[in-house]
């Protein structure tokens, strides 16, 4: 007898008639307060357009940046997108190599939200260029100027980087998707059953078919967990990369993965549990997942806590006055307050999740988790900006304030977002159809007691 | 052509069937299952997939393709940076790497694409049950007793609907 | 386009296809287009051979006028000035009115007072001279069409190449044959290069390859880390070719 | 810049017959100016060849476009002292000045004379003759100006204002004067009367000595400030420089004696802060104690009036002890040629004359007189009347005995203090006739505004040195339709009915002064038009004997037995100090963008007018660098952000003169306060000089904070390898035990390419460099650099490619001071370069660090990894108001928004002497290549050339004992080598008192003065 993996109580087991039904019901039914949340997210999508158009016209002065604070709130908020994205492959990739089966019911939402995340985070390199019109110069193609880009650069690398894991993402998240969007076609009739019938490919589930499909969903499985881990090593040496105090260090590459994860698995938890409400899947995602969820929040937590006391060790230890005085201001200079707020969110506040009651709790887990995305936005803007106000020649030294546009282009990155992702709560199942019923199917087997 | 549908409740059926008709010779079965089902590969004796290879190919030629574009593109305009070599190995490996694993992933689509591909309409014996949650059995069988003794077969064996084409 | 370009060219075409998505559709491809076609045309500086020695024709003012407003190629000028009439006809030398030019970094054009140098007699019969004349008695310069105009942001000194023995015709085609003058060379950047890379042939000209071969650098202490992957001598490029490939030799 | 060889007569370098349409001339630069003038890095491949080709017309002879040519001529109105230039003039327009090797300040300028270029395409130059009716300014015809205004000079009474003038144009202003029966008064708001007058007194010589500061081997400064704004900075600066010869063992103690510690004050190694105006006592004490261990004829003439003024009896007095006061006088006593300065414009109370006569004294005893002070002559400065004859005059045209008041560069209604009342007698005067080239303070109160030529559209001369005479010719076409001063003088006299000058224009007016000259001193020999055109095309040239008199005149009877005031008892209210500034000098420089945005030598402030004071004057008032504090006198009060500032006496309040224009231009207007409404104009009784220090005045918080950019973020530099200054004892030391390969090259493998035989490198000398900031100037010139204006600067975008940071590091007492130099160090090993995406930032073979604006994409990656940050990034396209944009040098893109920029080494010169060195079939010579900040160092600081010449003069200096690299241990190999600062002052063992984390924590949020108020 294999032991349950979901622990929904026997008779109330859903059949997988009513697993196709249930997950695809919001598809079919309409939900007034979705339209107006769209608006909204289109508004602020719509403001940010403006913001940058104005930036393109008038010069990257609009934003706050000067001198020796070069990057800002753009490159922050850039840096916070990609460790969004971590969490969706992980879960997909990583936890099912290890056949951790609570994945099966999140899976798709993370993946989704990590492909949402990198059209974020990509268009931020964009909008921080000081002449974006010519970003093709970053692109390898025989131009008459017979120059190529230099991939020596960091730069480069994230662009490489950044541009498989978006591909491999999409790939995994499709493939995942095609027998689900099968079920919507012969659910539905008309011009969407045509949509559906043409994204599922012809799938018709013959055991041929999955065959192909488990074999290649276990490869991008095996190449997409180096890749996730190789991602946010190159973003972190855009930074380690660097000469700049606080910056120019070893442990950022590991520092940046346990941070993405972390802030990944949080943004997961800030998106499944209103979703799981609004949809009504309290029967497919429960506290089970939750409690797993937050037990891995809890644990990067304290990887991220580790990074952050040894970045002062060794710059303590590394005995170099100009990385103490770094260090020392990043603490107790001008952006201290950032820094408490880092410390405080990431390191504190997850500490309640020793505690089953708060991991059990809905409430207690999407406060923390909020805070925790907080936390780790301004873990980036801490070391990109301290680092850059006060570097080696003391007379350079200056502060750096974001300006409305920055803002205003920040806030709209999140209605972007969101705007894709209640597109796709609307348009696709939010919980893989094919693996619900795959397990429940094996429940079933046992219930008949075959 | 002439064959009998038949479409089962559970797994544990369905594999039943499939053992029980290769048993009596018929090797010609198309199964069709809403989930994803080693137990019916193995029952039907599918050996591995050859998606694999496809993803092989695609990370070596990803590879050579990186280690061409950054070496030729950095003799074709030498130009130094920080003292730092025309050829920066190193440096360049990050990009081999992203492109193995990227021609990796593209590659093995197209296989899945190719091994799964199959003109515009679904074929004639799939029914949208086997979306929802019933397995289907299809086996060629000539019409007159060859066919009877199959539809006992698969309703001995709980094929909970059976027909037959003639 | 050296063989390094061909084959580094070669190498992206596996990626091309995934590089459009990225670099903005079409954008990419017709910047690889005009490189075959630049590539295509016998406008390759090095293959042209010098100038013939002229011999008139017996092309007549009229005829020249004739063609110049006949000519397909470039911009109808204010005065339909034929160059070819001027050199081939009249076998005027070109410094004559561009003079100037080998020791300026910028192409002298003839002040009108030049043009009337002539005019004031020569041809005044022809309706264009008279008009030529109306711009001298109002004191108006003529506004010619231009024709060749790098970019702000690059460089361009004439007196360096006309030192390193670059005929004009490399640059400005057979002016001498022309009715109506065109723009020849594309002035592209890796049209520059195609000569700028040519192997340095031996000039009597002093260019850089000269120069280290005469005054040759005194040795350097060689601090590189000795990785048995780094080709050393890729960096040693300095005066190997025909002109300068550094770009700060043309863009500061 | 100097391809076409120095020729004569600029009038024919303008390209198209001028007219005055700006539009038809843009036309004409469009196609002439080609390379630089358009906006930067547009796309790649050939713009659509739409626009027109224009030609000249009539090609001036001799003129190539597209080359530079060079005219050698003087600048009279650029600082104190007259200074002889070369005018790189491109295609009709001049586009940059470089200092002229054959006049006395031998090729080197300031920064006021490199913004010259600036005032000459100022867009608010009156652009034609305008009337005063009442709807305003209406334009005129110069016929009828002229015959309005000879109407006017008719009618009599009449009075010409000009600043001091030498050599023709004096003489010509007094016939003008005689011709038409004219007061012709000649006046400079920043005078040398009571130093004159003191002379007078001491050796009945109305002359300025010379003072030979390169010979001197004990130096004390009584306050002038004398390599900022005082007498000839730029040639003083040189000579104080050449004085300080540390690798050979010789280095002038010099000590600062004052209130405040100015430009020059933070130069000394010992800072003795007296009193405001008591630095006579301090004089007269050290020349007594002096005299007493001299004992000699000189000593014995003085005694009985030197007797009273015991070190202890000035204690009190000057706040200086007694026994500082006899160190001072035992090692003057002890020097072989020791050296005092008087006090300057700062130190200029109502005892000036007094002060001038002590420090006389001083040098009188010691025996400096005669022989580091010299009355060779060799100091020509214009005569002018006083500041009391003005008060005089001001007085008279209140009372309504000027009818006629023609002011002719001179600008009264702002350099005379409000208390004298100038602007109401101005209101007095019925016709005020304006030749100034600006509407400033005085023009806007003219009925007639006679717009004149710049200096360099104008013809002229100057006596700079007895026998030598600088001649200024115009070096381009008139930018607007004006004409030269002297001319509407000559047309209004002829207008006016007189027939004494039977000349044309006023050019054959000085030719013939010339001619006289010529038969004066050679009846024979050369013919006078080749003698005219050598000396044209030289700048000047000798117009007869040297100086005949004797260099050391005896003291005089008077001055020996001369009475000054006792020492008084101690004042404790605060004190005031008014100081000109390198950037504004007397304000003329306030409505050039250049030197608004040049960030003050002391203070690094910019675009603003600040009140100095010490921290424990600002600590109870609660007051902190920015805040508003209102200072006030019995004339008058300003309010300006307070700058607290280490240098300076707690009992003393300094302000900044020449700014707080109420007319002038839109860059000055409105700018900071003008400290002249402080000034009661009380004047020195003997001299008549202004007094602009010793006022009284209460400070009062106002609880405000202001806006005051200070261009540096902390003024310690914690100790980094940046700022580097060794006690002199340690520096000789270094040298004996230096032993210097000159085979040895200072260069690796991958600073340049192997290949290559040049590796562009850079010595910059912190011992003479004294923060003038002529280099910084030099380089907006050269480069394009753009102003971007007060705000931009408060958020630290400003564009200097070059900065003079200023460090102030611990002494045993007091501290010193470092001004460092940065600017791109052209690293070997750059960190710059390999993280740029598409090698914008890249390596040239000849180990310059390239930046290619057209191929950079603007990821800013570049500046952020820049140690040294000295890369700065185009926020925006910043424009130039016409005719601005004439300036811009062609050989330099001008780089637009989005785009990443630095220091080139000058590249555009270096590719212009290897395309020049190729044409001979050589290799660039050593000193062929001069970078536009190397080219202006008054000190000559800055040394440039090829590091792979072992030999070459930049090699040699690099391998110096004093050497040392810019943050050395981060391993970037600049190609920038700074020699250490010397100083005579005990310096602590290892520590930097605020210097370490202490002083980071105190200023830390007081970054770049972003946010000043936090402090």
């Amino acid at each position: 007898m294999a032991t349950a993996e979901i622990d929904v109580p026997r008779e109330g087991l859903p059949t997988l008639a009513d697993a196709n039904r249930d997950i695809s019901r919001p598809i079919s039914t309409p939900y007034g307060r979705y339209w107006i949340l769209l608006g909204i997210c289109g508004a602020l999508i719509a403001a940010a357009g403006v913001a940058w158009t104005i930036q393109i016209r008038d010069g990257m002065g609009v934003a706050g940046i000067n001198n020796p604070v070069n990057w800002g709130v753009y490159i922050v908020t850039f840096v916070f997108w990609v460790g969004i994205a971590h969490s969706g492959t992980l879960i997909s990739a990583v936890l099912y190599l290890v056949r951790s089966g609570w994945r099966t019911t999140i899976n798709r939402t993370a993946e989704a939200m990590t492909i949402f995340a990198v059209m974020t985070a990509g268009l931020f390199p964009l909008i921080h260029l000081g002449r974006v019109w010519y970003f093709y110069y970053l692109v390898p193609y025989p131009s008459t100027r017979l120059l190529w880009p230099n991939f020596r650069s960091p730069l480069v690398w994230d662009m490489f980087a950044i541009g498989t894991y978006f591909t491999i993402s999409l790939v995994f998240w499709y493939l995942g998707l095609i027998p689900d969007l099968a079920v919507l076609r012969d659910r539905f009739t008309g011009i969407k059953k045509r949509l559906y019938g043409a994204f599922s490919l012809g799938w018709q589930g013959t055991v041929r078919d999955w065959s192909h499909y488990r074999r290649l969903y276990l490869y991008l499985a095996g190449i997409a967990t180096p890749l996730v881990l190789s991602v946010h090593s190159v973003v972190s040496w855009d930074f380690a990369m660097g000469i700049v105090p606080g910056w120019h260090s070893t442990i950022f590459a590991p520092y940046f993965v346990a941070g993405a994860i972390f802030s990944g698995i949080a943004m997961v938890i800030t998106i499944t549990i209103p979703l799981r409400w609004a949809f009504g899947l309290e029967k497919y995602v429960t506290t089970y997942h939750f409690d797993n969820m937050a037990k891995l929040l809890l644990l990067t937590s304290l990887i991220v806590g580790y990074a952050y006391g040894m970045e002062y060790f060794l710059a303590w230890f590394s005995a170099d006055p100009i990385e103490q005085e770094s260090f020392r201001w990043r603490a107790t200079g001008f952006y201290a307050g950032p820094f408490w707020i880092m410390v405080f969110c990431n390191v504190v506040v997850p500490m309640s999740l020793w505690f089953k009651r708060t991991r059990n709790s809905l409430k207690a887990l999407f406060v923390i988790s909020v805070l925790v995305n907080i936390g780790m936005w301004y873990e980036r803007f801490v070391i990109i900006v301290t680092s850059l106000a006060h570097e080696y020649d003391p007379s350079a030294w200056q502060v750096y304030t974001p300006s409305l546009t920055e803002l205003t282009i920040m806030v709209g990155s999140f209605a972007w977002f969101f705007f894709w992702f209640l597109l796709f709560a609307k348009t696709l199942p939010t919980i893989s159809i094919a693996e619900v019923k795959e397990h429940l199917a094996h429940e079933h087997e046992h219930g008949n007691g075959h | 052509m002439s064959g009998i549908l038949a479409q089962f409740e559970t797994l544990g059926a369905t594999r039943q069937a499939i053992e029980r008709l290769r048993a009596e010779g018929h090797s010609e079965l198309d199964v069709f299952s809403p989930i994803p089902a080693p137990e019916l590969e193995e029952a039907l004796g599918i050996v591995a997939s050859p998606v694999g290879r496809w993803a092989l190919i695609g990370g070596a030629t990803g590879f050579l393709t990186a280690v061409a574009l950054t070496g030729l593109t950095a003799l074709a305009y030498p130009l130094v940076t920080q003292g730092k070599p025309i050829l920066s190995w190193p440096a360049y490996f990050i990009i081999m790497f992203e492109m193995t694993i990227l021609f990796t992933g593209l590659f093995g689509f197209l296989g899945v694409l190719h091994h799964t591909r199959r003109p515009g309409r679904l074929s004639a014996h799939y029914r949208p049950t086997f979306s929802v949650d019933r397995f289907g059995v299809f086996v060629r069988a000539a019409a007159g007793s060859d066919q009877r003794d199959v539809e006992a077969l698969l309703r001995s064996t709980g094929a909970v609907e059976v027909e037959v084409s003639a | 386009m050296t063989l390094r370009h061909k084959l580094a060219a070669g190498a992206s075409i596996g990626l091309v296809g995934a590089l459009l998505v990225v670099a903005g559709l079409g954008r990419g491809t017709g910047e690889a287009a005009g490189q075959e076609s630049g590539e295509a045309t016998p406008q390759s500086p090095l293959e042209l051979e010098k100038v013939k020695p002229r011999t008139p024709t017996g092309q007549t003012a009229e005829e020249a006028i004739a063609a110049h407003a006949t000519a397909t190629e470039g911009p109808a000028q204010p005065i339909p000035f034929s160059h070819r009439f001027h050199t081939q006809e009249l076998l005027m030398q070109c410094e004559y009115c561009h003079g100037g030019t080998e020791s300026s970094a910028i192409a002298v054009v003839p002040s009108l007072e030049l043009c009337m140098g002539c005019h004031r007699i020569v041809g005044a019969q022809h309706e264009a001279i008279q008009r030529l004349r109306g711009y001298w008695d109002q004191g108006q310069p003529v506004p010619w069409e231009r024709i060749y105009k790098t970019p702000e942001f690059v460089q361009f000194p004439h007196r360096a190449h006309i030192r390193s023995q670059v005929e004009c015709e490399e640059c400005h085609g057979k002016v001498e044959e022309m009715d109506r003058v065109y723009q020849f060379a594309s002035l592209k950047m890796g049209w520059c290069l195609e000569c700028h890379w040519a192997a340095g042939e031996d000039t009597d000209v002093a260019t850089d390859r000269l120069l280290v071969e005469r005054y040759p650098p005194p040795e350097t202490p060689d601090e590189r880390q000795p990785i048995g992957l780094y080709p050393r001598r890729l960096d040693q490029q300095y005066a190997a070719n025909r002109g300068p490939i550094d770009c700060f030799a043309c863009h500061y | 810049m100097n391809d076409g060889g120095v020729r004569h007569d600029g009038s024919g370098a303008a390209g198209p017959e001028p007219t005055g349409d700006g539009a038809t001339r843009r036309e004409f630069l469009k196609v002439l100016g080609v390379a630089g003038a358009g906006a930067a890095a547009t796309a790649c491949g050939p713009p659509d060849a739409g626009d027109k080709l224009i030609s000249y017309l009539i090609p001036p002879e001799d003129i190539i476009p597209g080359t530079n040519v060079t005219y050698a001529t003087v600048l009279t109105g650029a600082g104190p002292e007259p200074l002889g230039v070369h005018a790189t003039v491109r295609d009709g327009r001049v586009i940059k000045l470089e200092g002229n090797p054959d006049s006395p300040n031998v090729g080197r300028l300031s920064a006021l004379a490199h913004s010259a270029l600036q005032d000459l395409y100022d867009p608010d130059r009156v652009p034609g003759p305008r009337r005063r009716t009442e709807a305003g300014l209406v334009e005129a015809s110069w016929d009828e100006a002229i015959a309005a205004t000879a109407a006017a000079v008719a009618a009599g009474r009449t009075v010409l204002l000009t600043p001091p003038v030498v050599g023709s144009a004096a003489r010509f202003y007094q016939e003008w004067a005689e011709a038409v029966g004219a007061r012709w008064v000649a006046w400079e708001p920043l005078g040398l009367e009571a130093q004159r007058t003191a002379q007078r007194i001491a050796f009945d010589r109305d002359e300025i000595p010379t003072y030979a500061l390169e010979r001197a081997d004990r130096v004390v400064c009584f306050g002038a400030d004398f390599l900022g704004t005082w007498l000839g900075p730029v040639e003083l600066a040189g000579r104080f420089v050449s004085g300080r010869f540390v690798d050979h063992g010789v280095q002038a103690k010099y000590t600062f004696v004052g209130p405040r510690l100015s430009l020059s004050g933070l130069k000394a190694d010992e800072w003795l802060p007296a009193r405001t105006g008591s630095e006579t006592l301090v004089a007269l004490a050290t020349a007594r104690e002096v005299a007493r261990r001299k004992a000699d004829g000189r000593a014995a003439r003085v005694e009985a009036t030197l007797a009273p003024f015991t070190p202890e009896a000035v204690e009190e007095a000057s706040g200086i002890t007694a026994e500082r006061i006899r160190d001072l006088a035992r090692e003057i006593a002890g020097a072989r040629s020791p050296l005092a300065l008087p006090p300057g414009i700062a130190g200029q109370g109502v005892g000036a004359t007094d002060a001038h006569l002590a420090v006389a004294l001083l040098n009188y005893v010691s025996g400096a007189h005669g022989d580091t002070v010299r009355f060779d002559g060799a100091t020509i400065r214009g005569r002018h009347v006083p500041y009391a004859a003005m008060a005089g005059l001001v007085r008279r045209m209140g009372a309504g005995e000027v009818e006629t008041l023609i002011v002719a560069g001179s600008n009264p209604a702002y350099s005379m203090p409000a208390s004298s009342g100038f602007a109401e007698a101005l209101a007095a005067v019925p016709n005020v006739i304006s030749l100034n080239p600006h509407l400033d303070e005085t023009a806007t109160a003219a009925g007639w505004v006679l717009p004149s030529h710049h200096e360099l559209e104008a013809w002229g001369d100057a006596l700079v040195r007895p026998g030598y005479m600088a001649i200024a010719q115009p070096v381009m076409q008139p930018v607007f339709d004006t004409r030269q001063r002297e001319d509407v003088l000559l047309q209004m006299a002829a207008a006016a009915g007189s027939d004494a000058f039977d000349v044309e224009d006023y050019r054959s007016y000085f030719e013939s002064v010339w001619r006289e000259l010529h038969g004066r001193m050679y009846g024979a020999g050369p013919s006078f038009e080749e003698w005219w055109h050598e000396n044209l095309s030289r700048g000047g040239g000798a117009v007869g004997p040297g100086f005949p008199s004797d260099p050391a005149p005896s003291l005089t009877a008077a001055a020996a037995n001369y009475r000054f005031a006792a020492p008084g008892g101690e004042g404790d209210d605060l004190t005031l100090v008014t100081y000109p500034t390198v950037q504004f000098y007397d304000g003329r420089g306030a409505n050039r963008p250049w030197m608004q945005e040049f960030p003050d030598a002391v203070t690094k402030a910019v675009w603003n007018a600040w009140v100095e004071i010490h921290p424990d004057t600002a600590e109870p008032l609660g007051v902190e660098t920015g805040d508003l504090v209102e200072v006030r006198t019995e004339a008058g009060s300003v309010t300006a952000p307070a700058y607290v500032y280490r240098g300076i006496r707690v009992d003393t309040v300094a302000v900044p003169l020449g700014q707080g224009h109420t007319a002038y231009g839109r860059t000055a207007e409105g700018r900071g306060v003008n400290a002249l409404h402080l000034l009661d104009g009380s004047a020195d009784e003997r001299s008549g000089a202004l007094a602009f220090s010793g006022a009284a005045v209460t400070l009062t918080a106002t609880g405000r904070s202001g806006k005051l950019v200070v261009m540096q973020g902390h003024d310690y530099d914690e100790d980094r390898e940046i700022s580097e200054i060794i006690h002199f004892d340690d520096a000789m030391a270094a040298v004996r035990e230096h032993h210097v390969d000159l085979t040895a090259l200072v260069e690796a493998a991958y600073d340049s390419d192997p290949q290559s035989p040049y590796r562009w490198g850079m010595t910059i000398d912190l011992n003479a460099c004294t923060g003038c900031g002529a280099c910084v100037t030099a380089c907006y010139a050269e480069n394009n650099l753009p102003v971007v204006g007060e705000d931009l600067c408060d958020q630290g975008r400003e564009m200097s490619w070059m900065q003079i940071m200023r460090y102030f590091e611990e002494a045993e007492e007091g501290f010193q001071t470092v001004h460092f130099p940065t600017l791109c160090q052209q690293c070997g090993d750059a960190p710059c370069e390999p993280v740029c995406p598409v090698y914008a930032a890249y390596h040239t073979a000849e180990g310059l660090n390239g930046q290619i604006y057209n191929r950079c994409v603007g990821t800013r990656y570049c500046a952020n990894n820049c140690p040294y940050k000295v890369r700065r990034f185009n926020w925006f396209t910043y424009e130039r108001p016409y005719p601005l944009n004439l300036q811009l040098n062609p050989d330099v893109t001008v780089r637009s928004k989005g785009v990443m920029e630095k220091c080139t080494f000058c590249v555009q010169r270096i590719n212009r002497a290897k395309l020049d060195a190729k044409a001979e079939g050589r290799l660039v010579a050593d000193g062929e290549i001069q970078t536009a900040c190397m080219q202006s160092c008054p000190t000559q600081a800055i040394v440039f050339g090829n590091l792979k010449d072992p030999a070459s003069r930049v090699s040699r200096i690099a391998k110096g004992s004093r050497g040392y690299r810019m943050l050395d241990e981060l391993n970037t190999r600049p190609a920038v080598t700074y020699l250490k600062s010397v100083t005579h002052a005990a310096l602590p063992a290892g520590g930097h008192g605020p210097g370490d984390a202490h002083g980071a924590t105190e200023s830390e949020p007081a970054e770049h003065g972003a946010a000043a108020e936090h402090e």
